[in-house]
């Protein structure tokens, strides 16, 4: 019979783009004044959609449901800073990186942490189910002392933070500065670029929808090589350069 | 015209009615008396077929209650039936109690059934409680407000189980007065009392149950002048 | 006959560590009912002192209680509460919510069934001598507990389910904590959640049924 | 804290979210209701034996978190039989069959407390079942039942603030985006507590109401 | 020796005691009697304390009841009430319900007031009851339940108010009876009653109220056989 119609055609054939993008992980992913979606993964979402030639939808989604949302069909992709592991792997299936995160060590000031070793014995936290609690998980268990506490959403580690109930947290550089420069979180600031590989994050969509993986791994080189990843990452984040979405040494 | 022929029924292990017989034409006031237990409340029930029966039959105007084919809602209007436990409808004031099942089962128009529930409540001396809630009625007024409602719907029999025994003494005569006036108006009714001088006054005949058997029948000035059933003596030296 | 690849093997695998959550789950509960029930007889004391000011504290705490949602009791005392330098911990931040809130429900049962007790019994106590204390706790006490007994069976049960919110505050020992967080690694939401299911409904009837036990036995009256 | 970023526009997006709120507890109380009477009165009519299925079945309802509930009904529909419904039919679906299992047992509680005598009364009358039930038996039970389903009504209208896992944006969920967003959490979820304080306070005064004046007569 | 000093008591716009003169002496036994609302239950209570006074004084052996310095719960011990109204502990057993005063006020210690209840039990004819629930118990069993109780703490005086009359006709001579025999072992009681009979038997005075007022006191013979208060000669052709 016919070779059955798959994830891609579909998306062309509805007319509409559903991404799950994370709304409370500026500057990826927030609400302006009129509580409309904004930021990196919706206008990265929207270049996707246009280069399918499709209309996007930005379905909010929190970090733990990024990838339940997928598997459940009620969306297409997720632009939600995924971070790359194996363990998802085996459920979903990944794009090439399409962003790049640093990690800084985050700490209220009373804790009198000034580097990540200082973080040894202290109670940390971070968004539950993120690549940085995952490693930060890791590391209180390693060090045998202290405790970890994941919280549902960023706003809630650094209210924590801000006020006393957290020592310290590891977050992306970006979502750090952002939050210190609000000036809302008082007493909090950052030490020190956290001792962790870069958060390399990619698009996710089904594991066995080929089609769509390889229009999006080449969607997302094209975004480089047209110069458009340096605009929006500009725009978002701020002067200076975007990180590098290559390893060294070795092919996706 | 009431026949019960052969009727046996048992709750349980429990027989409660062993072989009724008892026919009772158009115009008889039937009495029946008799110790706790016997089976004059069951009795009643199964005549309107609120009970079902184990075997035998009760036949109402030649219609078998307990066949397949009956309409038991349609033939229940043509038998009033008033128990002791009060049992006005509390929601409903005094005429909506008389109205509901006019309305309801009949299919008067609402003029029609309160007309005709004024008309029954005037008949019993209630014509000034139409607009009450019926918490607001003595024991008394209660049951004859009860006993309007059944008159509401035009029955050809009137059942009456114990109306009075609920009551405080000095409310018993009001409602026996309505019993009464309505024998006297030629009413079909089986009364089930402990009132001996009731029993004696109004009826045509009394009936004496005991443990599931009716074990005498007699016109009043028999039963109670000459009672021949040994038990029966018993209960009427009890109750003088 | 479902075109989804059911992985129970995996999921089942969790099940020690599922348990041990449902331990926790089961030890915040009842520390949060002995918590309730003492907080709870003492708004009913406030209620009734005739005092205004404490019969007022006792009233808005139950209306807190009883018309806001738990979770955001919960958060409250975790982030209210941090809000003015008191720190709680996840653990204490979830139990102290539970008891705030099974104490506003079960104050205001203690008030219904301390109106099905008859004024004489306090009355009798007291022409014997007992002061209004002893009157109170020997007497009118243990009847109040035993009205009271079925709704407090029912407290207990929503205590248990609440423990199901502890993810706000960070919570991750107990059974709900526990399966998030299994399930933030594996994504087998549904096999991993149905486990979670039937401990609860374990839980939860074997609630039930002991407190039917304990009712036969403790109120032979 | 009194210096605020909050404008009128966001709450008017907070008062969206009440309105989300009411709306999920509309249409879960109201089929949970509908469902719940057809219960009640079916466990009723069959007895304690034969209705055992049923008890059981809405018994689960009560017996595991809503939150468990949720997640898992979720999962199934769309992880497992692979259905499209968005997270709001879900949320209504889940919290109706949730409301419905509280309120069989309040309906049932509510006919058994309609004294046997009357409903003999009316039966004996002439009326049917079914006239029984509705003329009779259904205003003197809701006359109990009323007081407890009030109190059902506002539970679930609380319960509702977990609809977030399935992202429906409710109350909660939309203080939650302001919160994200303006980062003052404490006065923003004081307005919530008190959103939600204004809705079930009256609700639940009036029920208290009903309870006293019914239960003196 | 109880007395009463022109004591004076409202409930509100209500005057319910309107200046009561009198002594008990030891070893008296006083029956009052006297119409629904006269105020006799609440002179009872006032002579225990449960009720405050408007003005006026009781002494009981010479401590004024009503004063602040006065330790109440000391002073109840002294002076046992039993009431119309049936107030057995119902989560006790019968023994447990007289052991707790003993061991609350009293500070017996558990086996003290264990001997000391089955004690009294036994001499109320509950000796075969201890372990059982009130709720178990006949109505007449339970008020003896009650006097046993308060017999336990070895109290002088014995105040009873109508502890019959919420009884059944048959089990009102059980509990009469204890009164007698309690009366016959020298005890110092007022008993308000309405049983006439008794009163006659077993009083030393008997005083009649009257709407707040003591209209009457006399010994027994004097007051029933001679009544010189109009309102007393109403009231006791009202009960003959
Ligand atoms: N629904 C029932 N289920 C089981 N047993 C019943 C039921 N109704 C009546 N009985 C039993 O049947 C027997 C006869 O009852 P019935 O009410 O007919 O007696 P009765 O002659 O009316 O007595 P009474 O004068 O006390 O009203 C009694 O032993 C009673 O306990
Ligand atoms: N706590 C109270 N508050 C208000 N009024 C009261 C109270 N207790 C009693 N009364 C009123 O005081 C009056 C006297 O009551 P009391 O109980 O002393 O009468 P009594 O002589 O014992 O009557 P009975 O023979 O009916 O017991 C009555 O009118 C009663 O209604
Ligand atoms: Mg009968
Ligand atoms: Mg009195």
């Amino acid at each position: 019979g016919p070779a059955a119609a798959d994830k891609l055609d579909d998306i062309i054939g509805a007319g509409t783009l559903r991404c799950a993008v994370v709304l409370d992980f500026p500057p990826m992913g927030s609400r302006d004044a009129d509580n409309n979606p904004v930021g990196f993964d919706v206008d990265y979402c929207n270049d996707l959609a246009a280069a399918l030639g499709v209309t996007a939808e930005i379905v909010e989604t929190a970090f733990p449901e990024r990838i339940p949302s997928l598997m459940s069909g009620a969306v297409d992709v997720v632009v939600g800073s995924t971070s790359d592991t194996l363990e998802r792997a085996k459920t979903v299936g990944m794009t090439m990186p399409y962003y790049a995160f640093e990690n800084a060590v985050v700490v209220g000031e009373k804790s009198g942490i000034t580097d990540e070793a200082g973080m040894k014995g202290k109670v940390v936290g971070a968004t539950a189910g993120t690549y940085e609690a995952i490693w930060l998980e890791g590391k209180v268990k390693e060090w045998g002392a202290g405790e970890f506490r994941p919280y549902q959403n960023q706003a809630d580690v650094f209210l924590a933070l801000s006020q006393g109930q957290l020592d310290a947290t590891v977050s992306t550089m970006e979502v750090a500065q952002a939050n210190v420069k609000t000036g809302n979180f008082p007493g909090i600031s950052i030490v020190a670029k956290a001792d962790m590989v870069p958060d390399y994050v990619a698009l996710v969509t089904l594991r066995e929808e080929y089609g769509l993986l390889n229009f999006m791994n080449l969607f997302i080189n094209q975004q480089v090589r047209t110069g458009r990843y340096a605009e929006l990452y500009t725009k978002w984040v701020g002067e200076g350069e975007p990180a590098n979405l290559t390893i060294p040494g070795v092919y996706r | 015209m009431i026949e019960i022929e052969n009727v046996r029924k048992s709750f349980g292990p429990l027989e409660v009615l062993k072989g009724i017989n008892l026919t009772v034409p158009k115009g008889e006031v039937l009495t029946i008396i008799g110790g706790s237990g016997s089976g004059k409340s069951t009795l009643l029930t199964c005549i309107n077929g609120l009970e079902p029966i184990d075997s035998g039959r009760i036949l109402v105007d030649g219609t078998e209650v307990h066949a397949r084919s009956t309409n038991l809602n349609s033939l229940r209007q043509k038998i009033g039936i008033v128990f002791q436990q009060w049992n006005a409808f509390p929601h409903l004031t005094v005429q909506q109690n008389v109205m509901l099942a006019q309305q309801k089962v009949l299919k008067r128009s609402k003029a029609e059934a309160a007309a005709e529930a004024e008309k029954q409540l005037k008949h019993v001396g209630l014509g000034e409680k139409l607009d009450v809630y019926p918490t607001r009625l003595s024991g008394g007024q209660q049951q004859r407000m009860a006993i309007a409602r059944a008159l509401a719907m035009n029955p050809t029999y009137m059942l009456f189980d114990e109306v009075t025994s609920a009551l405080d003494p000095q409310l018993v005569g009001e409602v026996l007065d309505t019993l009464r006036m309505l024998a006297s108006e030629g009413m079909t009714m089986i009364c089930v009392t402990h009132e001996m001088k009731f029993a004696r006054e109004v009826s045509d005949r009394v009936a004496f149950f005991h443990k599931g058997v009716m074990a005498e029948i007699a016109p009043p000035e028999a039963l109670f002048g000459a009672p021949k059933d040994p038990e029966l003596q018993k209960f009427l030296a009890a109750t003088h | 006959m479902f075109n989804y690849n059911f992985r129970w093997n995996q999921a089942l695998a969790s099940l020690p560590q599922m348990l041990e959550g449902a331990l926790v789950t089961i030890q915040i509960a009842l520390l949060s009912m002995a918590i309730g029930i003492g907080i709870a007889i003492i708004l009913t004391v406030f209620r009734l002192s005739g005092n205004k000011l404490l019969a007022a504290i006792a009233t808005s705490w139950v209306e807190i209680a009883r018309n806001t949602p738990a979770l955001f009791q919960i958060y409250m005392v975790h982030f209210g509460l941090g809000g003015f330098g008191i720190h709680i911990s996840p653990y204490f931040s979830l139990l102290f919510g539970i008891a705030f809130n099974n104490a506003g429900y079960l104050a205001e049962n203690f008030r219904g069934a301390l109106k099905a007790i008859p004024e004489t019994q306090t009355r009798a106590a007291r022409s014997l001598g007992m002061s209004a204390g002893q009157a109170f706790g020997h007497v009118v006490m243990p009847q109040m507990l035993r009205i009271a007994f079925l709704p407090m069976t029912n407290q207990m049960v929503w205590a248990i389910l609440m423990t199901s919110l502890g993810a706000v505050v960070a919570m991750t020992t107990d059974l709900f904590g526990v399966t998030s967080h299994l399930n933030s690694i594996s994504f087998r939401t549904f096999e991993l959640f149905a486990i979670a299911a039937v401990i609860f409904y374990v839980i939860t009837k074997a609630i039930t049924l002991s407190a039917r036990l304990v009712a036969s036995r403790l109120f032979r009256y | 804290m009194f210096e605020t970023a909050l404008t009128t526009n966001d709450l008017l997006f907070l008062a969206r979210g009440a309105g989300m709120t009411l709306l999920v507890t509309a249409i879960a109380v109201g089929i949970g209701t509908i469902l719940g009477i057809i219960f009640g009165v079916v466990r009723y009519q069959l007895g304690a034996i034969w209705s055992a299925p049923l008890t059981f079945f809405l018994d689960i309802f009560r017996s595991i978190p809503l939150l468990i509930q949720l997640v898992l009904a979720n999962a199934f529909i769309t992880a497992v039989l692979k259905i499209k419904v968005s997270g709001f039919t879900v949320a209504c679906g889940v919290l109706a069959l949730y409301t419905a299992a509280y309120c069989c047992e309040i309906v049932r509680g509510g006919i058994e407390a309609v004294p046997a005598n009357l409903r003999r009364a009316s039966r004996s009358l002439g009326m049917s079942w079914g006239q029984d039930m509705w003329n009779i038996v259904m205003p003197l039970a809701t006359r109990v039942a009323l007081p407890s389903w009030i109190g059902l009504a506002l539970g679930v209208m609380k319960d509702s603030a977990l609809v977030y896992i399935v992202q429906v944006p409710e109350l909660l969920k939309n203080t939650q985006t302001l919160i994200t967003r303006l980062q003052e959490p404490l006065f923003l979820l004081i307005i919530c507590g008190l959103f939600y304080f204004l809705i079930s306070f009256p609700i639940a005064r009036f029920g208290g109401y009903l309870e006293k004046r019914w239960s003196n007569d």
